[in-house]
């Protein structure tokens, strides 16, 4: 197996599909010659050419809904939103289209296209190349938001995203890119799209998270061992619609609930598994859920030190989860 | 009449079977507007004053390789494309028989993938890059279809109008975009919605060729949507056409346009109805008679009887089939 | 005091706030001559003039867009969305400018603009013209979305929203325009954003909820009253920051809560409610948290059968809190 | 340089304060790219082949009145209406003084009220429609102000610029749009963004005047620029303006443009470079010489570093203050 980055986990991902049906075609702003400005799209121009890996004009709202077309029409689309702060223009295609085109017709139409969007901070990439975004979308019935946390998953779920039958919000960790790298296999893989993952058996504390905080999860657990306290942690890697069983599976597990997000506090997905968790297993905790998040200011400032009190990372985790042992 | 050489104004069959569509679609809309006034069916929108267009745009296409991507009011385009008479009235009570969306959408909301009717929303001017990626993906695949969208002036302010098209330019792909401008958007006329003396000149920003034609000329606008067409196919890319009529009606069911405009301006623009128009065309040209428009007004009637009559006894869909179809399942598309 | 509608203290709120400060316009479509699809303009082209009622080309970037400019100019823009459906051309507006411009400026620039919307079912209006759109935007920073429940509350909170010197998104629902009625006082007076309001006492059940719900509940409270059951009701009124304080009061009282929306359930800001609970007062609760919401489709259908299944009611509300209390 | 009747050619005192500023803005973004490429500045995007253009449209402007909407690469049009060079490294350096945003926003996100600069913010095209509310709130406050709005070609593609210049259009409200075609956006050429011949042919899809210009001819720009001012105040209405030149550098400090174009194409461009040629202008006038240009050098060097040494020791705002501002307070406006 070779080791991979996170952003060469996506890269093969889409080469692998798009080697596998002819569908499949990338379309987004500089995803051609450019590669992307991440490179997630690296070698692909050079290799299925100009009508497959497509530079379209700087418009998101036509990314979106020239994919949503194409996939009614029977393509595999992977729209890529540059940065997912420049999503916002195209909330009407993903939100008033793409989630509602099954219902609406009655299962007379589809509409599977994958939406790939960068997201989070940590880049100094200020108040717009740093937002989480899931919360906007996390509350759409028709609409899948995915998150993979390492580029194992990032493989596996990003190809369940394409053959999907129905629209697949995608968002990687742009921090993760380089950051992550693990041993992935050569051969094709799909992870199931709905279903989260314990990355990490413990009886003591369960952390309950997603994207690169699962990541500031485990070395935050890892530590901990040490003290003799084991976390469990539960990655949603989906996190609309949640996996509610994993999640009071978990939770009830060891009575003491964490739930990490790099987004804002209010409104985040993490009130949503809170809330599950507080109907159906309220009796199993033997303290007050906690959450873990970003401060309710609109995103992270550039100023380094702004950005570095905004952000997630391993002490904030350790710290919370070693009060939670110690209720 | 605008005076032309092209056969199509000698060709009586085509003639009188676009009249008969657009006939079709008229007392069916007018029988809408009673069922709602009697209380029987909670909304209707219009395409009364429009037929003469959408008949005739719906001629120049490709029923077995386009695809159609109407607005609410497109009845003419529908019914060209196959949706039948049943069908409307089965949406309009919105049933669980209804193949636009088994009564789960607002009557003029058409969709029907077997007559390559693209479904609908609310949200105007969505469709529009929509048509653009049908056309994308057509030029992908190598098919000789082109896309066919359709929206109201109003909406070409909207910023997916813009975004849709110029895609379309840069890729010169296979669309056809036609403006339906019938002078309203609700209570706003087309002078508070644009500064541009035509819709058609939004074109040029977009490298594509643009065509305003007189609505209510069925052979006008035939021709420019099957000169449209061929440069499709043939590759040559886009176009955008304005098709100039009015609105005849209330925006809706909803809507008293009274508050807004005249009653002498609406009767002094009934009197262009293109649909009356046309029929005198016919007469003159000696291809309709009173006899043949009187059996023909009588088989409509009767279709829409039956038509009524089926949708008004068919069931609701199940309260149970509220949460089907969120998310495809093993055995859908 | 007179009787109003809903929609008449909306209308009254405009009259007067114009009245008084002539930085104060309204902008949008079919708000002049029409005086609104559902009239909450009415009379105001007549007596203010077309400058200050203008019917907007048929774009609501546009219409947001062009409102907040002219609130970072310095003026008091009220701009309506015909429905709370077709808001979402506007997100990129509402979210990357509106609720980031005092922030990003540090305190430079603010843009004080009220973005009014009929939200909310139950009128026919099937997939398109009855969404709850709270959930979209109760999670940016910098924004206020207020949802009135009562003629009383619409006229003291659009006052405040309309002088509030941030951006505000006042939701209406569009079933209690007609269907609402109460004395609203002559006189100017303000409500404030950001609190919750208790319309009910009781110490048996706490049912926490917002707009048209709140009025679902008082019937129900009503009927169980006589059972002897005594509801605690706290209407929100401001979704988006919650009054954090009074949702942990509520809770405490009796320790049995209810939450109610019409919105989908899965990522609804009750989600948050119960979120802040299990945070703050998980050990005073005697039963877990109950929510009550629409099922987790796209939106409700056109259908009148699965429009009524979809809809929230007084019966659905009476029987979850009459369960709680027995349980 | 076309020649030109208008006494700007022959105004002596004006060419060189705006050959100054255009220098300046030179000079401050070359610097910008050594402390970048030397870790001490994150990001640096830049202004490099557009400052003549940014700086003859900003000397047709009144900074008493009128209001200027920049995006990322306008540091000649906000030199010219008064961000300091101090302000601008401590922006560069996201220093608690900055005025533009306390450090809160990347560099290029400009905006300053005293300035009657305004706030913009990182997606494009946003501030179309803002520079439409600036001019309707001017128009109705009967003051003569003008709202002066930028924004790069393919940026002219977003929803936002259709619905605010059609917004302007409708109600002919007195803005002026330019847009700095310099000919990528990012990796994508211009005609990949675009299929029109001119970003200036979309003005009559708006009822609007449009005028493309040299970029690079600083007198050709400001007199499009003036003429459009006068228009504008006249109460004629908005005007899209397009000025063409080239991006000189990459996109930005994190783009690698060899990936996309050659080094042959972006050589055989410097050598059209506005700034060089109107410094030739200048010196074929009579109006600079060797001795003036190198004092001129001498204090911007001087200038540059001052502000440099300032920035790099200013501090960073106190992470106690990162809650501050989401919501006005009593005393704010
Ligand atoms: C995005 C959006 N905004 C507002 C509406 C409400 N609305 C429905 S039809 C309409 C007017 C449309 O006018 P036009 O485009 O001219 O089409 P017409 O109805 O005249 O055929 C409006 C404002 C909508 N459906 N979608
Ligand atoms: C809505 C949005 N989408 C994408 C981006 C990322 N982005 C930043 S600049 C840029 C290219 C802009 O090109 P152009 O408008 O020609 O301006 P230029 O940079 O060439 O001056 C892109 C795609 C963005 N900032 N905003
Ligand atoms: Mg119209
Ligand atoms: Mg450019």
């Amino acid at each position: 197996m070779a080791v991979l980055t996170y952003i060469q986990a996506v890269n093969q991902a889409l080469k692998e599909e798009m080697e596998k049906d002819e569908k499949v075609f990338v379309l987004g702003e500089d995803v051609g010659k450019r590669g992307g400005v991440f490179l997630a799209t690296a070698g692909l121009y050079e290799q299925f050419g100009e009508e497959r890996v497509m530079d379209t004009p700087l418009a998101e709202s036509a990314i979106a809904g020239v994919g949503i077309g194409a996939a009614m029409y029977g393509m595999r689309p992977v729209a890529e939103m540059q940065f997912a702060d420049f999503i916002m223009p195209a909330v009407n295609q993903i939100i008033s289209e793409a989630a509602r085109i099954r219902y609406r017709s009655n299962n007379d139409w589809n509409s599977p296209i994958t939406i790939r969007a960068p997201y989070g901070g940590g880049v100094h990439g200020a108040l717009y190349h740093s937002q989480s975004i899931e919360a906007i979308f996390a509350n759409q019935p028709g609409l899948k938001v995915v998150m993979p946390s390492s580029p194992y998953d990032v493989k596996g779920l990003l190809k369940a995203a394409i053959r999907d039958d129905d629209p697949v919000l995608f968002l990687e960790h742009k921090k993760a890119y380089r950051l992550l790298k693990e041993e992935v296999p050569e051969e094709d893989y799909v992870l199931p799209i709905g279903k989260a993952n314990t990355v990490r058996d413990g009886d003591d504390v369960t952390v309950i998270t997603y994207g690169l905080c699962v990541h500031f999860a485990k070395q935050a657990a890892e530590k901990l061992e040490q003290e003799g306290i084991n976390t469990e942690i539960l990655d949603l890697r989906t996190v609309y619609p949640l996996d509610k069983e994993a999640i009071i599976k978990a939770a009830s597990k060891t009575g003491k609930v964490l739930l990490v997000t790099e987004d804002n506090k209010e409104g985040s997905i993490i009130g949503e598994v809170a809330a599950i968790i507080s109907e159906n297993c309220m009796f199993d905790l033997d303290a007050p859920i906690r959450r873990l998040a970003g401060p309710d200011v609109p995103a992270m400032p550039y100023a380094p030190t702004l950005e570095k009190e905004f952000m997630m990372n391993p002490e904030k985790i350790e710290q919370a989860i070693r009060d939670l042992a110690e209720f | 009449m605008a005076n032309q050489t092209y056969s199509l104004a000698e060709d009586k069959e085509t003639l009188l079977e676009m009249y008969r569509e657009m006939l079709l679609a008229r007392r069916v809309d007018e029988r809408m507007w009673l069922l709602n006034r009697s209380g029987s069916i909670p909304f209707v929108v219009s395409c009364q004053g429009q037929e003469v267009m959408q008949v005739a745009a719906a001629f120049a296409l490709n029923k077995e390789e386009d695809y159609v991507l109407p607005y609410y009011r497109d009845l003419g385009v529908i019914i060209h494309f196959g949706m039948t008479t049943r069908e409307l009235f089965l949406q309009a009570y919105a049933k669980a028989e209804d193949p636009n969306s088994g009564g789960r959408q607002m009557p003029g909301h058409f969709g029907k993938k077997k007559s390559r009717i693209v479904t609908g929303s609310s949200p105007v001017t969505t469709q529009v890059p929509h048509a653009t990626g049908f056309a994308l993906a057509a030029k992908m695949e190598k098919k000789p279809t082109v896309a066919f969208v359709t929206l109201g002036e109003g909406s070409s302010n909207q910023g997916d109008f813009h975004e849709g098209l110029n895609f379309a330019g840069v890729h010169k792909l296979p669309v056809i975009t036609m403006v339906e401008n019938n002078q309203y958007a609700i209570s706003v006329p087309v002078n508070k919605q644009v500064a541009c003396d035509n819709i058609a000149d939004r074109a040029i920003g977009y490298g594509m060729k643009g065509v305003k034609v007189d609505g209510n000329d069925p052979i006008a606008v035939y021709e420019a949507v099957k000169d449209a067409h061929n440069r499709a196919v043939n590759g040559e890319g886009p176009t955008l056409i304005e098709a100039v009529s009015y609105r005849l009606t209330p925006h809706s069911s909803d809507d008293d346009d009274m508050t807004y405009r005249t009653k002498d301006e609406v009767t002094s623009e009934k009197e262009k109805d293109g649909l009356e128009q046309f029929k005198k065309f016919l007469f003159e040209k000696g291809y309709l008679t009173e006899e043949i428009n009187n059996e023909l007004e009588a088989t409509i009637k009767q279709e829409i009887n039956e038509a009524t009559d089926y949708a008004e006894n068919a069931p609701y869909a199940e309260v149970s089939t509220i949460a089907d179809h969120v998310y495809g399942e093993k055995g859908d598309q």
